[in-house]
């Protein structure tokens, strides 16, 4: 490439006081109210607390994802923003944390933890070898670990490169993503198994896993978008252009299709064969008003991002992609809370404890954000690709 | 892994060409006599082609009893060869749309012979679909919806009037998208050829084109709109294909996971039957330095990801299926293990899930003997794959009085032998009539070919 | 390329992108509208050095992929709703899920084919194969590995010598005329052109014609007409394998049906209308039958009322009335004769009409008459 | 089954060393005959059966050459008095002989596919005491609904296992002969089937039957999947075809969960024994008022709807409405032992909705949630204890 082109140097940026204030805050005031909600009725909050690990995985575990993808397809426009994939990605090791208060009441999540009920349920002695506590817990803990190590390998990697500018690195985080790939796949499913799909023993279906993977890369991506959008406007990403920008739009734009795509595939099939081994698990959200929250999804899920993100000039609109970012982690957590809380309550439940998780998990992207932007350039300038992502034109 | 620069745009061919080398190269094989080779090549394929449709003409005559299905196991070869061949089809829309989506810049060598074998593939698909299936396939029509005297129409809630339409958009908009990318060559060859017949036939084809960059403004847009509409297509097709069986009731078919577990898995068999083709065209027709070892090396890193899925799949459905507790999945999945037809199943797991990983390593990766031996078995395992669905499925399932055997007679093998036949006659006409690979794509991806402003 | 016909353009040619770029820019800046750049490949940023407007096709695929969709959505639901609706498999009649699949493809495939259409004959005026710069070697350059820019003469601003100094002073090579072919002048958009509706006309006429015949007639011919001939005796059907030829076998004589009763009285009016009576009681629902049964068998002649007053009137011999006093006067069983045996031209009505409708008939006629002739008393 | 055979039970059997399709000479005191064996769990041990009646030499096309003669072992004075013959001695003498049956024999010690039909709940059983104790001791899902709707039931403590039924089903509805090859490749015709299923051991085998057609289901799964309408559920209940509509993709039959659907392969009547079934007086033989399939044409009970066709217009002739008890099928009629009710289920007072209703009544394949409207009454077993 030319010469002419001046390599950006080492990026130290900081957050605005106050942005990392609201952070703070917004954190402590999930907090008090994840705690509140524990105080006054545990079991609700325990369902409560399923959405935000959950969210909290498939923001992490997500960008973790993002930054396999990205080493593994030897793409180049996302180089220069992979610092926010990685600071996202960041929170991997708080993610255990997130579950671990309502490890304490599986008893109110699970019905299979019931032995009296089991003993009386064909079906859960079936499942009995694979839904049982010591496996779950160690399952619990293997992915975890997985979760970990491969964040920190992958990071370790990366902001290695920004001293030395060793190519060498990039050849292992590639190695490294081609491992990481069967592993994601793997503990992301029986994850959303465990935590999604065992609330209610009876149901299977086996696209879950799929089902859960096109809203934790949504997630991520979503996040991703806000955060360098954002950060583009406050001028302290400089190298990036309308071009890496559409790039991200068009990453939501298609991960919106694909969930779209998967969430109709499940439901179709499930509504045509008409067996009730399947279909009471649509019936519970079809029910005693479920089914505003089911057409609400719908809308804001897949039809209103579909119609936003599809002009091509929307996608490379700043304004309009973080506007967009917002709106479907927005949808996403309505997702989750889909899935999760018709096992708790015959009827939708929204009052101020169902705010609780998201508030926490969004002043800990914040936090999460502005401690990794002190100790860490915001631009990978060791990255042997990082000139070509700069010179990216679609 | 010092050879790895990442700092430079991977080469697109292996040494530099001009552009009219771009051209002499593509034109040669059509403006040469054929080859002794191509003539042998192409009295196999159409010997097998013939062969076929006699066996075609007597069951017309005969009825397709003359098939070894029966009663439960009322679909087996027709049925697999369709989806095998709407799968092969896949990798054409694939390679075509969603890797130009993404600018994967390699993707314009190969795309047009991709998107040509789709094209192939779904006419051979359709060809089973109807006449090598179907118990009456002079009544193909009343599968259209017409309007008619009887008002009676198709089932717009069978997934087979689905098929129909998915096929035939599938075919249209690929032929769409295939001419498009074909007219400007056609143009090129057009003011190339010397020999009038050819010239008019090229003129012709071509519409009139002549590099108007007041059209290339609008073919561009044009072409990235039908490469997002192919995008959704291509999902939609293999997916519908897909509904064929996850639709039913029967324990083995209906599984959600079979939406995307079919276009994984249609990918995969398309990608290697891409592979395969090339790794012989390239050879033929001194194509190396422009199909080069990164597309062959790039296609097996794309097998590798998609037979991984397929693996994942069936991890899934075996996994479900026991965790569902229901006894009748639990047994048809125990079944396809263990029962009469595991020998099958084995096939099918070893060819698309195991000798795969052999792409793990770089240099199996890059060698031409491997990665086509790999490919053969790609698609063995994936013509199985569809067989074990189909028939382990239908030969056990809900009562065990009905249970059954399928055995194919030599019909079965008269009805496969078209869909190779015609398929690769195709190809050998395609590579000896047209260009086989993008001229003016290739050129606006070479070194030096856009302007460094 | 004649020197007389007219100057369709003057044309130069460069090596590099670059070259022809930084010319078109130059030619955009320099005031000529009327002007194309030709390239073996799009090159980028050509479109704003040409000052061109972004391409708008991509609104008609949208509104094609609209249509589709509707059109799609409203012939299942109709078809599913209105025209023929079928209960299957327990399914609603308006399926939507099920109509998901249909809908989609129709859109992608109306939004591809007509935006391509569209593109091709309304942008492009395609297909057109007699432009003048066909068959210049300038062609056969830029549709190889040079780049042109040609400025046409219909600009406002041409001017042979101004323009080959400007293609000069942006460094093109081979600047040459472009002159239109005599047959080329005329030739725009043809697709209005006689012989090309002609050849249209033909094509739908063959299409139209082999379609009718295909699906009305091709399907069903022998050897697929399996099931029109099928290898069963229908009623009144002939047989070879009987002596008398006939399919229907008459009973052995002297035997009758179960469930059969013969009728003694044929041709002996007087003797059934002595011996029969009417084993109905006329009751309201006898009556109401028997009303029925009339207005369907007998009305067509006799008149709603038995009056004789039908329309038939004047066509035939007049049907009688059968309130005159002939019929009052004959009983029951004589009524119930001319029904079964029928008398004059009026045939009989036996195989019509069953033995008990016969009878309430011949009730309904009673009150028929009556009410014609009613008393006093009646009235009362 | 298409030839007649030894019926050996399996304990038997080893202890002759010969297994199904095996040749045997039986020979009695009046002469011996080669037969081919076939195991029967729950034949007596020491004991043969043998069907008479086979290996004729003149029975026309069909009947010509089936089967075995086993006359010989008859002795004159056997040959009209008692058909139970003792001493009988039989002898392994090699070669096989390939025996057709329309159900396939599954092992009783394979763990893997031993009892199904009790573990799927297709055939319930209980015992006389069992049913004493808790007359509810299978749960009957109850569904009303308006009009009239037909509906079968059959009792399988009635059902003996004749096949009468099946014979009655097919000269009432047309149904071609296929030849023992078409046989044994699966692709038997008839519209009702006695299914038979063994549990227990060689030793000690217990076996069910049951006769299976049509369900007729409410929610069909076959209904669903045809591409042209060509089946689909008329208002009185039935699952009906239409055959000049079909075009024979055949998923009607892959999707139903019973597999009662018939697919004609071929024009069978051109096709068997040199278009045997087109000569005269065949035209004759079928039944006018049903339709004679061609090839390529699904097929399937029709709950005899000819029948139920000619009572609604005599029901119209007689001005009134058509009743349950109108109709009776053509199974119905052949049954011997009258288990099979036929009638219309919306009438709380008909016999077949007492059946519906009847605490051992159950659907088979309740899991499909097809709503099939063949009830079975469970049999009960009187074991004596």
């Amino acid at each position: 490439m030319s010469a002419s082109m001046k390599l950006p140097e080492a990026v130290r940026a900081e957050l605005p006081a106050n942005v990392t204030y609201a952070g703070w805050a917004a954190f402590w005031v999930g907090v008090v109210l994840v705690a509140l909600g524990y105080l006054i009725d545990p079991t609700r909050a325990s369902f409560e607390n399923v959405i935000g690990y959950l969210l909290v995985v498939s923001i992490a575990v997500g960008a973790i994802f993002l930054l396999a993808l990205e080493y593994i397809a030897g793409a180049v426009w996302s180089v220069p923003m992979r610092r926010v994939t990685e600071f996202v990605a960041g929170l991997t090791p708080l993610v255990p944390l997130a579950a671990i208060p309502a490890l304490f009441h599986l008893h109110d999540l699970f019905h299979w933890t019931h032995t009296e009920a089991v003993a009386s349920d064909p079906l859960l002695i079936a499942k009995e070898p694979y839904l049982n506590l010591p496996f779950f817990t160690g399952r619990f803990v293997a992915f975890s670990a997985l979760w970990i190590l491969f964040y920190w390998l992958f990071t370790r990697h990366s902001l290695k490169q920004d001293t030395t500018r060793d190519q060498k690195y990039t050849t292992y985080n590639v190695r490294l993503a081609a491992a990481f790939l069967p592993v994601f796949g793997v503990t992301l499913t029986f994850n959303a198994i465990d935590w999604g799909m065992s609330l209610e023993p009876h149901w299977f279906s086996t696209i879950y896993g799929v089902y859960f993977f096109s809203g934790t890369v949504l997630a991520a991506v979503a996040t991703v978008t806000y955060i360098v959008v954002r950060l583009h406007e406050a001028g302290m990403l400089p190298n990036i252009k309308r071009d890496q920008l559409y790039s991200l739009g068009a990453m939501l734009f298609a991960f919106v299709n694909f969930w779209a795509y998967i969430a109709f595939s499940q439901f179709l099939l499930i509504w045509y064969a008409n067996l009730p081994e399947e279909t009471f698990w649509f019936l519970h959200r079809w029910q005693n008003g479920w089914e505003y929250v089911s057409i609400l999804l719908i809308i804001l899920h897949f039809a209103v991002p579909y119609l936003v993100l599809l002009p091509q000039e929307a996608k490379m609109n700043p304004r309009r992609l973080k506007f967009m970012a917002i709106w479907i982690l927005v949808a996403h957590i309505v997702d989750l809370y889909w899935l999760v809380m018709p096992t708790y309550s015959k009827t939708p439940v929204l009052d101020w404890s169902t705010f609780g998780w998201p508030l926490l998990v969004a002043g800990l992207v914040v936090s999460m954000l502005s401690y990794k932007m002190k100790r860490h350039s915001l631009v990978p300038v060791g990255d042997p690709k990082l000139e070509r992502g700069v010179q990216f034109r679609i | 892994m010092t050879s790895l620069d990442y700092t430079i745009d991977p080469p697109i061919t292996t040494r530099a060409v001009t552009p009219a080398e771009i051209d002499s190269a593509i034109a040669a094989p059509l403006d040469r006599f054929p080859s002794k080779r191509w003539w042998i090549a192409f009295g196999v394929t159409s010997t097998m082609l013939a062969g076929g449709l006699a066996t075609i003409a007597y069951m017309l005559y005969e009825g397709i009893g003359l098939l070894g299905f029966n009663q439960p196991v009322a679909w087996a070869f027709d049925i697999t060869n369709f989806v095998f061949w709407v799968g092969i089809g896949h990798a054409g829309t694939l390679i075509s749309a969603i890797l130009f989506l993404m600018r994967q810049r390699w993707r314009n060598a190969i795309a047009r012979f991709a998107e040509a074998m789709t094209i192939f593939a779904v006419l051979c698909a359709a060809i089973f679909v109807t006449v090598a299936h179907l118990g009456r396939p002079w009544l193909a029509g009343y599968l259209f919806p017409y309007p008619n005297q009887h008002a009676l129409w198709v089932n717009f809630i069978s997934p087979l009037v689905w098929d129909v339409f998915a096929v035939n958009t599938y075919l249209t908009v690929s032929l769409v998208f295939w001419y498009l990318g074909l007219i400007p060559d056609l143009a090129t060859l057009r003011d190339r050829t010397t020999n009038a017949v050819k010239k008019l036939v090229y003129s012709v084809l071509s519409l009139g084109w002549r590099f108007s960059n007041r059209h290339w403004s609008h073919y561009e847009r044009m072409y990235l709109i039908l490469a997002g509409f192919a995008t959704p297509l291509v999902l939609s097709v293999h997916t519908i294909v897909s509904f064929d069986f996850a639709v039913s009731v029967n324990p083995g078919w209906h599984t959600t996971i079979f939406p995307p577990y079919f276009v994984a898995g249609a990918v995969f068999s398309g990608f290697a039957m891409v592979q395969n083709v090339l790794i012989i065209v390239r050879k033929m027709f001194k194509l190396e330095h422009i199909i080069t070892m990164k597309h062959l090396e790039n296609m097996n890193k794309v097998m590798l990801l998609t037979g991984s899925m397929v693996g994942y799949a069936y991890a899934m459905e075996m996994f479900v299926a026991w965790y569902s507790g229901s006894q009748f999945e639990r047994f048809v999945f125990l079944n396809r293990a263990l029962g009469p037809y595991a020998w099958a199943y084995w096939t099918m797991v070893s060819c698309n899930v195991v000798f795969v990983q052999l792409f793990w390593f770089k240099r199996l990766r890059l060698s031409i003997p491997i990665m086509f031996a790999v490919g053969v078995l790609v698609n063995v395992g994936m013509w199985f794959e569809r067989y074990v669905i189909i028939v382990t499925t239908l030969s056990r399932d809900f009562l065990p009085s009905s249970w059954g055997h399928f055995s194919p007679t030599i019909f079965d093998f008269g009805i496969m032998m078209l869909g190779f036949g015609l398929f690769f006659t195709l190809v050998l006409l395609f590579v000896r009539f047209l260009p086989s690979i993008a001229m003016a794509e290739i050129k606006a991806v070479m070194d030096g070919a856009q302007a460094k402003h | 390329m004649s020197t007389s016909s007219p100057l369709y353009a003057i044309t130069a040619l460069f090596d590099s992108p670059d070259a022809v770029l930084h010319a078109a820019e130059e030619t955009a800046k320099a005031g000529y509208t009327k002007f194309d750049v030709h390239t073996p490949y799009p090159v980028h940023g050509m479109d704003h050095a040409m000052r061109l407007k972004t391409s708008r096709i991509g609104i008609f695929a949208f509104v094609f992929g609209s249509l589709g969709v509707l059109s799609a959505v409203a012939l299942i639901t109709w078809v599913a709703l209105h025209e023929y609706p079928l209960v299957i498999g327990g399914k609603p009649f308006w399926a939507w899920p099920a109509f998901v699949p249909v809908s989609f493809e129709l859109t992608v495939l109306l939004a591809s084919v007509l935006s391509t259409v569209t593109m091709i004959v309304f942008y492009f005026k395609f297909p057109n194969n007699a432009h003048p710069l066909h068959d210049t070697p300038y062609m056969k350059a830029v549709s190889s590995d040079k780049f042109g820019i040609a400025i046409q003469a219909n600009d406002p601003k041409f001017d042979e010598k101004s323009v080959r100094e400007f293609l000069k002073s942006v460094h093109g090579s081979a600047i040459e005329p472009v002159a239109y072919d005599v047959e080329d002048l005329d030739h725009g958009q043809q697709l209005l052109d006689a012989r090309f509706l002609a050849v249209l006309a033909v094509v739908m006429f063959v299409v139209a014609s082999g379609t009718y015949f295909t699906l009305n007639y091709a399907m069903y011919l022998p050897p697929f007409d399996f099931m029109m001939e099928q290898n069963k005796l229908k009623a009144q059907k002939p047989s070879e394998l009987f002596r008398d030829g006939k399919g229907m076998r008459p009973p052995v004589e002297g035997t009758i049906a179960r469930g059969f009763i013969p009728y003694a009285f044929h041709g002996k009016a007087d003797e059934a209308g002595k011996m029969l009576v009417n084993p109905l009681l006329a009751t309201a629902p006898v009556i109401d039958r028997g009303k029925a049964k009339y207005l369907t068998f007998c009305s067509p002649c006799h008149g709603n009322f038995g009056a004789g007053d039908s329309r038939l009137r004047g066509q035939f011999p007049n049907p009688p009335t059968l309130n005159s006093d002939k019929v009052r006067n004959w009983s029951d069983g004589s009524i119930f004769h001319v029904i079964t045996d029928g008398q004059n031209v009026m045939p009989s009505y036996a195989s019509q009409i069953s033995r008990d409708d016969r009878w309430a008939i011949v009730h309904y006629i009673r009150v028929l008459q009556r009410a014609q002739n009613a008393k006093e008393a009646d009235l009362r | 089954m298409w030839d007649n055979y030894a019926a050996l039970s399996p304990i038997t059997a080893k202890q002759l060393g010969v297994t199904s399709g095996d040749l045997v000479e039986v020979s009695t005191s009046d002469g011996a005959a080669t037969v081919p064996v076939f195991l029967q769990p729950g034949q007596a041990e020491n004991s043969v059966s043998i069907a008479l009646g086979y290996g004729r030499t003149n029975a026309g096309p069909i009947g010509t050459g089936i089967g075995f003669d086993v006359t010989p072992l008859l002795g004159t004075a056997t040959l009209n008095g008692a058909r139970i013959l003792s001493g009988a001695t039989i002898k392994k003498t090699g070669g096989s002989h390939e025996i057709v049956s329309t159900q396939e024999h599954h092992a009783l010690d394979d763990e893997f596919t031993k009892e199904l039909h009790l573990k799927r709940k297709i055939v319930r059983e209980g015992t006389l005491a069992e049913y004493e104790k808790n007359p509810n001791f299978l749960h009957e899902e109850k569904v009303t609904y308006s009009g009239l709707k037909w509906a079968m039931a059959i009792d399988l403590n009635k059902c003996i296992g004749c096949n009468a039924c099946v014979a009655g089903c097919n000269v009432e509805n047309n149904i071609p002969v296929v030849g023992k090859d078409q046989v044994a490749n699966g692709r038997e015709m008839h519209w009702i089937r006695i299914d038979r299923y063994y549990a227990g051991t060689d030793a000690a085998p217990s076996l069910s039957h049951q006769p299976m057609l049509c369900q007729h289901c409410d929610n069909a799964p076959c209904e669903n999947v045809c591409p042209v309408v060509a089946t689909n559920h008329s208002p009185d209940g039935l699952n009906q075809m239409a055959y000049n509509r079909c075009v024979g993709t055949k998923y009607c039959s892959n999707n139903c969960p019973y597999k009662v659907r018939r697919f004609n392969f071929f024009d069978w009547r051109d096709r068997f024994a040199d278009g045997y079934y087109e000569e005269q007086p065949f035209d004759l033989v079928h039944n006018p008022e049903v339709t004679v399939r061609s090839r390529g044409v699904m097929e399937k009970c029709t709950f005899c709807i000819q029948r139920i066709m000619e009572a609604r217009q005599h029901a119209t002739e007689q001005g009134r409405e058509l009743k349950g008890t109108d109709v009776k099928t053509a199974c119905q009629e052949a049954c011997p032992a009258t288990a099979i009710v036929f009638g219309d289920m919306s009438d709380p007072k008909s016999e077949v909705s007492k059946y519906r209703a009847h605490t051992l009544g159950y659907h088979v394949l309740e899991e499909t949630n097809a709503k099939p409207n063949v009830t079975y009454i469970a049999r009960l077993k009187n074991l004596g204890e």
